[in-house]
């Protein structure tokens, strides 16, 4: 058993071989043979991190780095291409081969109308998103966290132009690229300034306990760790949605269902959680930079939500309602319950799959159609469907026993312990999201059937392939929850905060505990709880019965309506002048400005030349005169210019 | 025993002359671009050899052969072969048969001359890399211009004579400027035992210039090797010209020529003249940041793929020019690889580029589209192609851009910050690229595209793999590279 | 002395043999076989086998600059007359072939006596030599108004400009101590420039400049060499004008050359005007013929930069740029002189209808620009290698490059109309050429070539 | 002052006032009478300065020679009228202010030089003598006495080929 | 007489030549005027010989008779180029019927 771990490359390995097999062959593989190899690959590494998991679950582990060549080495630089093993890693990787797998099954399915070769293609996407987020979490160092967090961004590029016939899903793509890419932008310079300050990006050398170069720095909030952590963190921005960078994940939606479960939900937008959590240490070790990072998580969580309130699009609530989500991760890293935060990634890849899916299955039932406005009473026809979806809306709403509750109470009430006001706010948002969920809910499966009639003929449950994953993850949902119970219900309940202890140890040690009393958090628990049902029963109340009216929203729902107006400010304020300045930069400066100085060159030299000329009249009396003129001249240098 | 007699940059210099003057006489067509995909893949053999073969030295005195050419002035036609060298050969010798390959399907007139030149100008870029004699560098420095010069405006496009025209005065300009500065370093020099100074190589090495000397001599060579790279505001001759050009041309001037600009700062600016160099490197390098960001922006509202590509290629080479003045290993090892990566994959880039136009005609985003439904391999070449040019991870270039921002930044943060934007322009115009392309529906026009043969896929397949190669291994080109740099660094005490 | 004599000689058998021989088509032979024994008789004398033993009083020494130039320039008279001998025979409708040869045999001697004098008489009289049966090929197409006006002009002009240098050579006379007119005794050596002599400086300056066409003392050039017979431009364009520099040069490194510094003010500016007015006034001209003409200034302008180095280097440089230039024109002209249009039009497509006369034209042009492999390389370079040697006045290196420049401007135009250009619809493109030319020319391509790649073949033999 | 003197000033006026009506003079054959007065004039300071042979030289080559050469050149072109239309002004003017500044220019240089007070001595000396000067130009000169056979050779070359009717 | 008499009668006549150049528009009246300015070198050149006899040249008097044997070179160059210059002058005449200079403007530009 002691040499599983030594296995490990397999688990990315294993996906990677799945995208090229079904990548290069995909013109002479059939579905079924794509699917096999495509979900297979998967399952396979799946095993393998179970396996890897009991191994690391045992007493005593310590994370193991496991080196295989040198990746890069640059003068001072020295960067070896390494994995880690640790109970972070093993935990993330879980999460994204278990949660893969059922999207994988998943997509067999929902994807079956696709032609072979688009099959293929799509599945060896799959792969590869899998591969590169495996070697996010594996990764020894930033630089193979890098690499992984750039390829996932790619694959959700690749994913959300799927269908690339379609302008408006590529430029969502082409959105989600750019928008990643200026937080990799800050990314990328957090690893400079790492690489140059200490000289080394490597988590062992960095944080492990006995010399790690973190880990010997005592004070706070040097200049340098909040530079790095914010940099770092604007590479979270970018890739967990945060504001003011979330707005390509709504329009992400454009990529087929399950990738919009897989990436844009469970696993993808987590990476930022991920690398935060990764790097706690040096977060610890700067608050201001957590104080940025719990504002930012909240705020984003209330405005995404705020925004989810109105939507009409099924998918596009469920987008907000990652962003929302992903804003509480933040502010549970904030406030320092990192592994609150972890935790809520853990049940949130759970539910908001769940969620994706369950959509999934009500477009693919619906025919493609999106709006929920269109929709209703599906809950008739869709049983299965109704039901996961239900247990997923519970869960998110955060509702016990459920595990969105456990997580998310987590993390409120470390937010109440750091401050007040986060707890009142992200009460009110966790509020806002039962309440949008429930609306979700109740105009999608309550009510009476909006849509056209032969759509209504064609309303069905869908196959196996698709309600598998919906109960698997359906009952993860309600379970999930489980393996963090709080320490007042239960000693010795939070077995994940036992399991991710090492990881977090030495941040735990700089962070003042501020440990609320028992009856204290008992109290949190119970307003946040009961607050969110209330909000969900309002709104299921509320919009079971949904009538679609003609006349437009007007005054704030409006603004709701249309996001805040956030991207035609973006487009006002920051694509347009860009676009402008590069506009004048080709015409103006290049063309009219160097071109234009270096063709006036010659055209001076032209000019010139056809001026010049003139003195060469054809008369010898003026040559003769500029001779003397020349003598004239040459003589008074000569005899009188000393 | 192959070093005795005759050596590698021997041989890497005199194939390519003589196949190249023997496809002057070919005057079928078929049989010449046979003779020149066969004369370019010996090259390439005999620079793999060159690179598997060594003897240990692997610095400036490696397989160095000196004939006697000027005694009394102190030249003698030395080339030898250092680690920036042989890779420098062999990206030479590697990029000619992939673009012979990618072309192929092209008819050129006068095929005979076309190839000839071809082969010509892989010889004069040759001489530039073996050179170790200053005077054998300016040589094959014009040398190499000439070939091409014929190459762009016989077989360009509409408007090429200007263009070509424009982009020749511009860099014999520079380069007759370059002229001037290597007289004067050479008149500086120590002498020999025949001659009261000398070109060698290692004379300019030892040349002890004055600081206020150095300043001014940096800036004509810089100006030279700044237009040949192009660094901005030196740079207004590279569109058009890739714009005009027939595509082998275009893909010898970005993929192999503007290292030359790369490779000369950094074996004859940077060692001869460090003091210059120290005086000048901030502005060089406020000038190439400029550059990549202004290039970025200009290659956003291109509306012709070759521009856009151009405008790229200013970009990048931009970072390089920085890099190399933030004078540390890392990003001088950066560069080094950088050369390599960037030629790869721009001729990949123009391969794709050219195999649209041929078969369509037009280049311009706004009339093409749906491509990648009609030739779907075309297509993930191009995007892999695409990728690797806008440095994604475990794609060649990422190695060489990580490691040129990173040792850039050793130098000053604030320019980091600011070159790191182009990572996010590049992603724009090149993902707004490959939407325009391959993406949407297609065209009346763009409907009758087909695949690529089985030939191109090779070329392309090469390519590609080369470009993962370097991503994930890059070590034995950091190996290679390694002397030739820190010979380089402890000219500055480094 | 051979050179002075047997050129003499010859021509005077050239004379009589325009009387005697009949047969129009030997009089080429006859000056073919002349120029053969003048080379060989020429490059004896290099070798120490002198045919005679004359006491000139140190007025003329053959030293081995003069005997190499010497040979330069019969070499390219050779050639000359074997590109264009034909051409010769038709000038002014075939009357009077063997004069023509006559007078060029004439020049040759005043080449002679220019590249050897020690005297500032034999300058004058070198100079006259060469200047007045130039005065005549000028206008030997008697019918052709526009070879009138550049014989009369150049005449006018010529007599002026001699008026100008035996001032100065008076005042030279009279300005120093030693009463001499040898060269040698004018060194000065205490380092002072007396006022007299300073004034007759600037007047010799100013003459030799004419004769080698400098500004601002050039306006007679582009006239000349375009009303003249194209035949005959080429022969003084190349040979006699290099002659020009070699007595220039030599005259002032021999008499002033110690106290340079005090007159090499008036070279810099003479130098910089040449280069710009030549360079820029030839990139506007249509003509090709008169862009020759004007760009031979520019590369004067070049030349000049060897008086202003004044070393060594300079001397080596000189007689390459001689060789590489002349090589170089003579050779365009020979294909010009063989064409029916001198616009750049009638280049047009050259490179499909002559594929011969096109690759060894552009040989010429790329080595009048100056690109390496060319003997315009070499010698370019030899020339900015003396001119920085100097030390001084650094800047005039880079404006000379940066003119150099605007050359390829106009050299180049030619080339892209050989090449990239379609022949022309209204323009007579017919050329009369047969092997042996087309052979001829190869061999002057593969001169300048050789001499590109090994510029020690010619300049080793001056340290002999 | 002496005779030496006065005759000095007398040919130097007479030399300056024939100069000036070679130009001025606006029939073509009045400047060749003109120019014939400067010879004599010219001839008369050699004498003045003992220079016997340049002054018969003079007078026989010059005046008697050539100008009757340009005068036959005149009468034969039929010039003798006033043939010469006014010229452009400007062009006058320039010229003339040309001349005159190069003309001061000169005389303000040279007055600077060291030699401007030596004396040239008039009368004495036998060097101008034919004599003498026929030994020096058959001894010392004898090389440039032939090579300017050759310039004559081309002269008279050139005057026939050009001369020549056709 | 002191020499600077005769430098400046010779700078005299040589600048009136140089003016007559500049100002007259027939040909011949031109090349006489060069004639001019050759005679007023002719005769500095005889004033400076006769300088020299009484410095420097007192005891080579060879020094000082090279100059009167230049100015003899000097006439027999002026004999030869009057003899081409007429010619030309009469070629050109015998084209255009004119020895006006201002009508040579073929070749300009």
């Amino acid at each position: 058993m002691t040499n599983i771990i030594h296995l490990i490359y397999l688990v990315p390995l294993l996906p990677l071989i799945g995208f090229l097999i079904n990548g290069l062959a995909r013109k002479l593989l059939s579905r079924p043979v794509v699917s096999v190899i495509g979900s297979g690959v998967i399952l396979a590494s799946f095993v393998i991190s179970l396996l890897i998991f009991f191994q690391v679950r045992q007493d005593g582990f310590t994370a193991q780095t496991i080196s295989y060549f040198d990746f890069l080495s640059a003068g001072k630089i020295k960067i070896n291409f390494a994995f880690q093993v640790d109970q972070l890693s093993t935990l993330f990787l879980l999460i994204i081969t278990g949660v893969g797998f059922l999207i994988h099954l998943y997509s067999t399915s929902y994807m079956h109308e696709e032609t072979a070769p688009g099959f293929a293609r799509y599945f060896s996407y799959l792969n590869l998103f899998v591969f590169s987020m495996l070697l996010l979490v594996l990764g020894a160092n930033y630089l193979i966290m890098f690499i992984g967090w750039e390829g996932v961004g790619l694959c959700s590029y690749l994913l959300i132009g799927y269908w690339f016939k379609n302008t408006i899903y590529n430029n969502a793509a082409k959105k989600a690229f750019i928008m990643n890419r200026i937080g990799d932008f800050g990314f990328l310079l957090g690893i400079f300034w790492m690489i140059n300050t200490f000289g080394t990006v490597s988590y062992h050398d960095l944080f492990n306990p006995q010399n790690g170069i973190i880990s010997s720095i005592s004070t706070l909030n040097s200049k340098t760790l909040v530079g790095i952590t914010l940099l770092l963190f604007l590479g979270a921005i970018g890739k967990s949605a945060q504001i003011p960078l979330y707005t390509w994940l709504p329009d992400a939606m454009a990529g087929p269902t399950p990738v919009s479960a897989l990436i844009h939900a469970a696993t993808m937008v987590t990476a930022g959680i991920y690398m935060i959590a990764r790097s706690n240490l040096m977060y610890t070790l700067s608050p201001i930079t957590m104080s940025v990072v719990a504002i930012i998580g909240l705020s984003t969580a209330i405005f995404a939500a705020t925004i989810a309130l109105k939507q009409n699009d099924i998918k596009k609530v469920l987008a907000y309602s990652t962003v929302s989500q992903l804003g509480y991760m933040f502010l549970g890293l904030g406030v320092g319950a990192y592994t609150g935060a972890v935790f809520h990634v853990m049940t949130h890849a759970f539910f908001k799959a769940l969620l994706f899916l369950g959509a999934g299955s009500v477009i693919h039932a619906m025919g493609g159609e999106q709006d929920i406005r269109k929709m209703g009473g599906l809950g008739k026809h869709l049983r299965t469907t109704y039901i996961t979806f239900f247990i997923g809306c519970i869960a998110i709403a955060g509702i016990p026993p459920f595990s969105g509750f456990f997580s998310k109470d987590e993390i409120l009430t470390a937010a109440y312990s750091n401050n007040t006001l986060f707890y009142i706010i992200g009460v009110l948002g966790s509020m806002l999201t039962a309440f949008y969920m429930f609306r979700l809910l109740g105009m999608t499966f309550n009510g009476k059937f909006r849509g056209t009639a032969e759509q209504e003929h064609h309303l069905h449950e869908s196959p196996p392939a698709i309600a598998i994953p919906l109960i698997v993850l359906a009952f993860l949902s309600i379970v999930g929850g489980l393996v963090g119970i709080p320490e007042i219900f239960m000693h010795d309940g939070h077995r994940l905060a036992a399991f991710l202890s090492p990881v977090f140890a030495q941040s735990a040690g700089i962070l003042a505990k501020h440990e609320s009393s028992a009856q204290n958090e008992i109290l949190l628990m119970t307003i946040s709880s009961v607050l969110a049902v209330i909000a969900s029963l309002w709104a299921w109340t509320k919009f079971r019965k949904y009538k679609p009216t003609v006349d437009e929203s007007t005054g704030f729902a409006k603004v709701l309506e249309n996001k805040w107006y956030v991207d035609e400010i973006y487009d006002t304020v920051i694509v347009r002048p860009f676009r402008s300045l590069s506009v004048f930069f080709n015409n103006v400066i290049e063309r009219s400005g160097i071109d234009g100085l270096v063709n006036g060159v010659g055209k001076g030299i032209n000019y010139g030349s056809r001026q010049i000329r003139l003195l060469q009249n054809g008369q010898v009396g003026n040559y003769i005169l500029m001779m003397v003129v020349g003598i004239l001249i040459l003589f008074i240098i000569q005899m009188f210019a000393k | 025993m192959l070093g005795k007699y005759i050596t590698f940059p021997e041989l890497l210099l005199w194939f390519p002359l003589v196949t190249g003057v023997l496809a002057f006489t070919i005057k079928d067509a078929k049989k010449v671009k046979a003779w020149a995909l066969f004369s370019s893949l010996m090259t390439l053999i005999i620079s793999i050899i060159s690179l598997c073969y060594t003897d240990g030295s692997k610095y400036l005195y490696y397989n160095n052969v000196s004939y006697k050419w000027m005694p009394y002035l102190g030249s003698s036609f030395s080339i030898g072969l250092d680690g920036m060298g042989r890779m420098l050969t062999f990206l030479t010798a590697l990029s000619f048969p992939l673009i012979l390959l990618g072309t192929y399907k092209r008819e050129y007139k006068n095929a005979n001359a076309f190839y000839g030149l071809m082969l010509l100008s892989q010889c004069g870029l040759m001489g530039v890399f073996v050179a170790m004699d200053a005077l054998v560098f300016y040589f094959f420095w014009e040398l190499a211009l000439i070939p091409v010069y014929f190459l762009c405006s016989r077989w360009g496009g509409e408007k090429r004579i200007p263009a070509t025209f424009k982009f020749f005065i511009y860099t014999f300009v520079s380069s007759l400027l370059m002229l001037v500065g290597i007289i004067y370093i050479y008149l500086q020099s120590p002498p020999t035992i025949t001659s009261d100074h000398s070109f060698a190589i290692q004379a300019f090495y030892k040349t002890a210039l004055l600081p206020k000397e150095q300043g001014w001599l940096f800036c004509l060579f810089f100006v030279a090797f700044a237009v040949k790279m192009p660094v901005f505001p030196f740079h207004t001759w590279q569109p058009d010209t890739y714009e005009q050009s027939p595509a082998p041309a275009t893909m010898v001037l970005s993929g192999i020529m503007v290292k030359m600009g790369v490779f000369a700062v950094i074996r004859w600016v940077l060692p001869v003249l460090p003091e210059g160099t120290l005086k000048f490197e901030n502005i060089v390098i406020v000038l190439s940041v400029a550059g990549m960001l202004y290039a970025s922006c200009i290659a956003i509202v291109q509306d012709d793929l070759k521009r856009i590509v151009a405008y790229s290629s200013i970009a990048h080479i931009g970072l390089m020019s920085a890099a190399i003045f933030a004078l540390n290993a890392t990003a001088l090892q950066g560069v080094m690889i950088q050369m390599l990566n960037h030629g790869i994959n721009i001729i990949g880039l123009w391969i794709v580029i050219d195999l649209i136009e041929k078969q369509l005609g037009i280049r311009k985003l706004s009339q093409l589209g749906g491509i990648a439904q009609k030739a779907p391999a075309l297509s993930i070449f191009f995007v892999i192609i695409v990728l690797a040019n806008m440095a994604l991870p475990l794609t060649n270039a990422f190695i060489g851009e990580f490691a040129m921002f990173a040792g850039l930044y050793q130098y000053n943060s604030w320019y980091v910050v600011f070159a790191s934007i182009s990572v996010i322009l590049v992603a724009v115009y090149s993902l707004n690229m490959v939407q325009k392309v391959f993406y949407g529906s297609t065209n009346s026009i763009t409907e009758l595209v087909q695949d690529i043969s089985i030939r191109e896929k090779v070329t392309l397949a090469v390519i590609v793999l080369f470009i993962f190669i370097l991503g994930i291994y890059p070590k034995p080109v950091f190996q290679l590279t390694e002397d030739t740099v820190s010979a380089i660094l402890t000219k500055f005490g480094k | 002395m051979s050179a002075i004599i047997i050129s003499a000689i010859w021509g005077v058998v050239m004379m009589f043999g325009g009387v005697f021989l009949k047969k129009s088509s030997s009089p080429k032979y006859w000056a073919i076989a002349g120029i053969i024994i003048l080379l060989i008789a020429n490059v004896m004398e290099f070798f120490g086998w002198q045919f005679f033993n004359i006491d000139t009083h140190g007025m003329v020494r053959f030293d081995n600059f003069t005997l190499v130039f010497n040979t330069v320039a019969f070499a390219c008279t050779l050639l000359y007359f074997l590109l264009n001998g034909r051409d010769i025979e038709k000038v002014g409708n075939g009357n009077n072939i063997s004069e023509y040869f006559a007078l060029i045999f004439f020049v040759l001697c005043g080449v002679a006596i220019s590249s050897s004098f020690k005297t500032l008489l034999m300058l004058f009289l070198g100079i006259e030599i060469m200047s007045i049966p130039l005065y005549i090929l000028t206008g030997s197409d008697k019918r052709n108004l526009k070879s009138n006006e550049a014989s009369l002009k150049y005449f006018l002009m010529g007599a002026f400009s001699t008026g100008i240098m035996l001032m100065g050579i008076a005042f030279i006379y009279g300005g120093n101590n030693l009463a001499s007119f040898y060269i040698d005794n004018l060194q000065l050596g205490n380092g002072t420039l007396p006022v007299m002599v300073g004034a007759g400086l600037v007047m010799l300056v100013v003459s030799m400049s004419f004769k080698v066409s400098a500004a601002p003392f050039h306006f007679w050039t582009p006239d000349v060499y375009d009303g003249a017979p194209t035949v005959f431009t080429s022969f003084m364009a190349t040979i006699v004008k290099v002659a020009g520099f070699i007595a220039f040069i030599r005259l002032f490194q021999s008499s002033f050359g110690v106290i340079q510094s005090q007159w090499q003010g008036l070279i810099v500016i003479i130098t910089a005007a040449t280069l710009l007015i030549g360079n820029l006034t030839a990139v506007f001209q249509q003509s090709v013929k008169r862009m020759l003409a004007y760009s031979s200034i520019a590369q004067a302008g070049f030349m000049m930069l060897a008086l202003f180095a004044l070393n060594d280097t300079a001397k080596e440089g000189l007689i390459l740029y001689a060789a590489a230039y002349s090589l170089a024109s003579i050779g365009l002209f020979a294909i010009l002189a063989r064409m029916q249009d001198y616009t750049i039009e009638g280049f047009n497509g050259l490179g499909q209808r002559q594929p011969v006369l096109a690759i060894t034209a552009t040989v010429f042009l790329l080595s009048l620009t100056g690109i390496p492999l060319t003997a315009g390389f070499t010698a370019k370079f030899y020339m900015l290698l003396a001119a920085v040697k100097n030390g001084h006045q650094l800047w005039l290196v880079i404006f000379a490059v940066l003119c150099a420049a605007i050359s390829a401007y106009y050299y180049f135009k030619i080339i892209q109309a050989i090449y990239f250009k379609e022949p022309t619809e209204n323009i007579n493109h017919q050329i009369d050429v047969n092997r042996r030319f087309e052979w001829l020319l190869i061999i002057v391509a593969g001169l300048i070539v050789l001499l590109g790649v090994l510029p020690g073949l010619l300049v080793d033999w001056l340290y002999y | 002052m002496n005779i030496t003197q006065i005759l000095f000033w007398f040919l130097s006026v007479l030399a300056i006032v024939g100069a000036a009506g070679v130009v001025g003079s606006k029939n073509p054959v009045y400047s060749v009478l003109w120019l014939i007065v400067v010879f004599f004039a010219i001839s008369g300071h050699y004498i003045l300065m003992n220079a016997q042979f340049l002054a018969i030289v003079n007078i026989i080559v010059y005046a008697g020679a050539i100008m009757v050469l340009f005068l036959f050149v005149i009468m034969l072109m039929n010039l003798n009228a006033d043939a010469e239309p006014a010229k452009n002004m400007n062009l006058k003017m320039a010229g003339t202010i040309a001349g005159m500044c190069l003309m001061l220019v000169f005389v303000a240089a040279l007055s600077r030089s060291d030699e401007m007070n030596r004396v040239s001595q008039m009368n004495g000396g036998d060097i101008g003598l034919i004599g003498y000067l026929g030994k020096v130009l058959f001894n010392d000169y004898v090389i440039p006495f032939e090579i300017s056979s050759v310039l004559f050779l081309s002269a008279m070359v050139g005057a026939v080929v050009i001369g020549k009717k056709e | 007489m002191e020499i600077k008499w005769y430098i400046f009668l010779s700078l005299a006549l040589f600048c009136i030549g140089i003016v007559g150049v500049l100002t007259r528009r027939n040909a011949i009246i031109i090349f006489m005027c060069i004639e001019l300015m050759l005679n007023s070198v002719n005769l500095l050149l005889v004033a400076f010989s006769k300088m020299h006899l009484s410095g420097v040249a007192a005891q080579f008097p060879t020094l000082a008779s090279d100059a009167q044997i230049f100015v003899f070179f000097i006439m027999v160059v002026a004999a030869a180029e009057v003899s081409v210059g007429l010619a030309i002058i009469i070629m050109m005449y015998r084209n255009t019927h004119s020895v006006d200079i201002n009508f040579l403007n073929r070749l300009k530009n």
